[in-house]
């Protein structure tokens, strides 16, 4: 029997719920040794912002106990780069390519989604509120509801495809904030992004990063981010992307159970840069072990009675 | 340079032991190679060792095209190459490979290798390329004394070899930069690789620099991909903020802001 | 050369900073076989609550990439039995015995802190704040600073001794959370307590936890507890204890730098009964490779210029 | 009972492969032990499985206490298992134990030991221990198939041996609480200690209920500790939530919540 892998996020079919997460998957070509990204459901390039960023000064990574610490710092060469040299290769993909939208200001978001909108074959933008809002003094968008619903609002009147949120975990009620960027306009919510984590060398008694703390991913994050899918995915109506720690297929398994429709592959990307498409036929292996016709049954099916 | 990129399960072959902190891992490949250059690197996947999460990269140290073997030097520093340091003839090593660019073919033929610590891995491979292109360079290699020095027969194939040791066990007493060599007015050579602790390429950087000799330099960088999507191994350039391990690992040091 | 290891904590003085968190080392006597506790700064004992509590439903823990997950509870025969039998056996370990005190009200702590008071031989309570308030619905005293304040002020007009308040990593804020307590009349701060996680059986479609969530430990939260005592430690002024995935000498020291005058070994318990007194040991080797005279001299002393 | 818990580096002197899912360790230690008794268990810690963050729980399989050593009888399950199965002679496991209470020394001769799966492990221990109480207990084992039988000798050596196997491939057909020795009107026992998955267990309690006969089981439960520390691995009783690792894992069955 075939099963069906595809997923609907908000009118978009994907044909299998594995995506890339930003800023672990390139731009998608660093991959074309490794795989077809006509396999992947989706993926999900780098950030860009309005202006070239250089991002921070290294050392930017920190290995932990089953994750690493980063702190890139949305280094990209800025959205006219982007449409200009970037989408002319990455259009040709067989799969959606949707850009991760970050900024300093509301303006800035705006900005940039305006002109990504106008990129044909990019049917969607996740916009990553886990920045920090320069005018409010480095606080981030994702963890105050009411500015989450105001950035996701402004870009939501000037981006007319689908518009997905990336939220930050660092937050006390991660459903206040999902529900605000719903209200804001958002078609989806992506989580999670990285913890706020640090790391000192004991030796030269130094932090190891940089910027002294950085962004937490990998495998030590999954507990967390596998409680707040499933805690949004109860409190939302919108479909829910679900990320954090990722390595094989049992992992996508249990997102999509949390309520994941779909599911981004990240730091393990660079483990295995083959992990995503070996998590597709993984799934189509538990669908067939479990003699289950489609992925879209498993979507929140957490028997919790 | 068009090369493909493989992830691929290769078979120990040996697994020697140089001394107490280094060994030499020689690797067997199911499929010919595509082109490797030296410089280039690979990521090394350390199994069964909790506190090993990423990858590990090493450079590419000699290379046996016909039989689709190569070697990896590798000096123990923590958990990741202790695990290494355990593989026996026949266990399995998951390598990406190969990565990063390559040491430049030079356009003179009186060239300068110098290498410390287990900066001196790539310069093996580098050493074997200059014979093929006819070019018998001078290779300078810094231990940290007689019992470490290694592999010195296998460098003096291709090249002159001097040394130097920290305690002077060995070949001149003191670090690279303070040999003999590169003591005099005038320098005979017109090119330099250069590689191992950034300190030491700093300084053979600036010797360079005050002979106007030309100069790349291998760095080391933390690395969590290795393959150019992290943006984690980046290095301040004349182009902004580069990958180490995709403009990189090798560098004309007129490039960096050092 | 001796070196010394001994740190003050608000005016006690632990002969080292290595304790054991409360939880994780039972009321000590577990460990009798393994170490004797007169070797460790102190020691804080498993949660105490007014009335005895049967905890939750089996299973209760859940292993995950570098930690694990539980969901125990709060079991504990109440304080009376506390007092009763608890108390005469551990008052003869050579060490502070310092006990974790929990509830669900404000009444329910105070009335817990009046009877820990009386016990001559415990020089400190360490208040859990990361416990559900029923009267609010649920919603955690350690995540709303307010309620931290009410919670640490109304003890600390009955608890005469050192008030330590230990808090919940959930939060937006932590330093908010930090100040709030001082505010209330705190005299120490630990941190962190778990951070909420949960764990999917893919086979089985079910959580592993009786309780879905739980609380997630070991070495998976070291970055995240490291990065909070840093922030803390440079937020108030009180003495800061530090804990979160600490297994070895090393990691007690990252904390020490990041800003802690002591540690607290958790789960590394379980997988060594004898991890807290190497790392009192390891400390002290450190001291010597780098001839520190004293342990206080690296409280806090990350080198960020 | 008082007994010391140690934490020791033990040898391994033999790891007997039995069949694909099961292996025999046997370890020597270099201390006298302190008393071990029957139903008791070890937590080992299994190194370098990145996945194996927690010490896993086994029960001593049989003793040979002259010679310092005992046996672990351990069924490959997951990663951590999988693990302890490549351990070589000469191999260090680190193990925390004794731990746990006992099974009860029976106070008539009519005893019979029901094991299914791996929970067959701590019956030739117990096996042992009644026949140095001159007791020669009936021993009824459950099995998947001839192939994977094991040890009958062993036991056989201590009892009367019979056994199930699900495909009926040796001894009866059928799960072990089918056997015609459970069947009877009257059973001749007065006294079963049960080890296996809690449905085995639940219905050996129950036929033993139904007979009034005596009925002590070793309860599985997830364990963080072993130790008696985490309150992880508890089981309603008739005493309130009582620890398995503690307070079993070997529980009359009357006190049990069944
Ligand atoms: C392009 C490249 C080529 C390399 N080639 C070789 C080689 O041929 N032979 C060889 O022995 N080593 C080489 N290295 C260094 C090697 O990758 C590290 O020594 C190794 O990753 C250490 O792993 P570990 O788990 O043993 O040590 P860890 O436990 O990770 O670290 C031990 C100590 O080494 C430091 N360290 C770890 N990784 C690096 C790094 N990448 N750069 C600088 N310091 C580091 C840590 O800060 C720590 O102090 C190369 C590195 C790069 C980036
Ligand atoms: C007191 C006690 C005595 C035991 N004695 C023995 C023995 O003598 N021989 C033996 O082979 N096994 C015994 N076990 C079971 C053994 O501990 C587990 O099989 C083992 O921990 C599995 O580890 P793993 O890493 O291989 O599997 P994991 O990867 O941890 O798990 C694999 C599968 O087994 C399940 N599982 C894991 N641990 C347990 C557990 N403790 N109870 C029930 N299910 C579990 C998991 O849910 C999962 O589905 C005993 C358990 C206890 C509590
Ligand atoms: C090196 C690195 C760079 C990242 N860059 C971005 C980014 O540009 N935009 C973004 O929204 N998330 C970024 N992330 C976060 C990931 O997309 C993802 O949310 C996070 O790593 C958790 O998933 P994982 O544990 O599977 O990696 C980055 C993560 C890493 C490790
Ligand atoms: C099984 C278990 C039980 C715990 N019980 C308590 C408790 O009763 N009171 C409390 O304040 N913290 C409790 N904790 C939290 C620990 O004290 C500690 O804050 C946390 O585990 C993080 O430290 P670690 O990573 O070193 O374990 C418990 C933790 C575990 C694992
Ligand atoms: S290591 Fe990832 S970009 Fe270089
Ligand atoms: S396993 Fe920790 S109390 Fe039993």
């Amino acid at each position: 029997m075939m099963r069906d892998l595809s997923v609907d996020i908000a009118g978009l079919t994907f044909r299998n719920p594995v995506t890339t997460a930003s800023g672990t998957f390139g731009y998608g070509e660093e991959f074309l040794d490794f795989l077809d990204p006509g396999q992947l459901g989706a993926i999900f390039v780098k950030a860009v912002t309005a202006k070239n960023r250089d991002g921070n000064a290294y050392p930017r990574m920190a290995e932990t106990t089953g994750g690493m610490l980063n702190s890139v710092g949305l280094q990209n060469k800025g959205v006219d780069h982007f449409c200009r040299e970037i989408y002319p290769k990455v259009k040709k993909f067989d799969t959606y390519i949707i850009v991760n939208v970050s900024g300093s200001t509301v303006e800035e978001y705006v900005e940039v989604a305006e002109q990504i909108n106008e990129l044909e074959k990019v049917p969607a933008i996740e916009l990553n509120i886990s920045c920090p809002n320069v005018k409010l003094g480095g606080m981030a968008f994702g963890t105050v509801p009411a500015m989450a619903t105001e950035v996701t609002a402004a870009v939501r009147k000037v981006y007319k495809k689908v518009l997905m949120v990336k939220l930050s975990p660092n937050v006390t009620h991660i459903t206040d904030i999902a529900k605000a960027v719903v209200e804001g306009g958002a078609d989806v919510i992506t989580l999670i992004n990285t913890l706020l984590g640090m790391a000192i060398d004991a030796e030269r008694r130094r932090p190891v990063l940089s910027t002294i703390t950085g962004g937490l991913s990998g495998p030590a994050i999954k507990p967390v981010a596998l409680r707040m899918v499933w805690q949004v995915h109860k409190a939302v109506a919108v479909p829910v992307i679900g990320l954090g720690g990722i390595m094989n297929a049992t992992d996508a398994i249990e997102f999509i159970l949390a309520g994941a429709s779909a599911i981004q592959v990240g730091t393990a990307n660079f483990i295995d840069p083959q992990a995503s498409i070996k998590i597709v036929e993984g799934i189509r292996e538990y669908l067939e072990r479990h003699k289950i016709a489609s992925i879209k049954e498993l979507v929140g099916a957490l028997r919790t009675e | 340079m068009v090369f493909k990129k493989n992830v691929e399960d290769l078979t120990v072959i040996r697994n020697l032991r140089l001394n107490q902190r280094h060994f030499l891992l020689e690797l067997q490949s199911e499929q010919p190679f595509s082109l490797l250059l030296p410089g280039q690197f690979v990521q090394a996947l350390v199994k069964d060792s909790p506190s090993t999460f990423l990858r590990r990269p090493f450079s590419i140290h000699s290379v046996d095209i016909p039989n689709k073997r190569f070697r990896l030097l590798i000096q123990i520093k923590g958990q990741g190459t202790r695990h290494l340091s355990l593989l026996k003839e026949g266990d399995k090593l998951n390598l990406i490979y190969p990565l990063g660019n390559s040491f430049s073919i030079p356009t003179t033929k009186d060239v300068l290798l110098v290498g410390g610590g287990c900066g001196v891995a790539p310069l093996l491979f580098l050493a074997q390329f200059l014979n093929q292109q006819k070019i018998r360079p001078v290779i300078l290699l810094g231990f940290r004394s007689q019992e470490e020095t290694f592999e010195i027969e296998e460098y003096s194939k291709y090249g002159t070899v001097f040394i130097t040791t920290d305690d002077g066990t060995a070949g001149e007493k003191g670090l690279v930069v303070d040999h003999s060599l590169l003591q005099k007015e005038k320098l005979d050579f017109r090119k330099i690789y250069c590689c191992g602790p950034d300190a030491m390429m700093k300084s053979i950087a600036r010797i360079a620099r005050w002979h106007k000799i030309d100069c790349e330099v291998s760095l080391e960088n933390t690395m969590a991909c290795g393959f150019g999507v992290c943006l984690c191994c980046i290095t301040p350039t004349d182009k902004g903020n580069e990958r180490v391990c995709m403009e990189g690992p090798v560098f004309n040091t007129k490039r960096l802001k050092w």
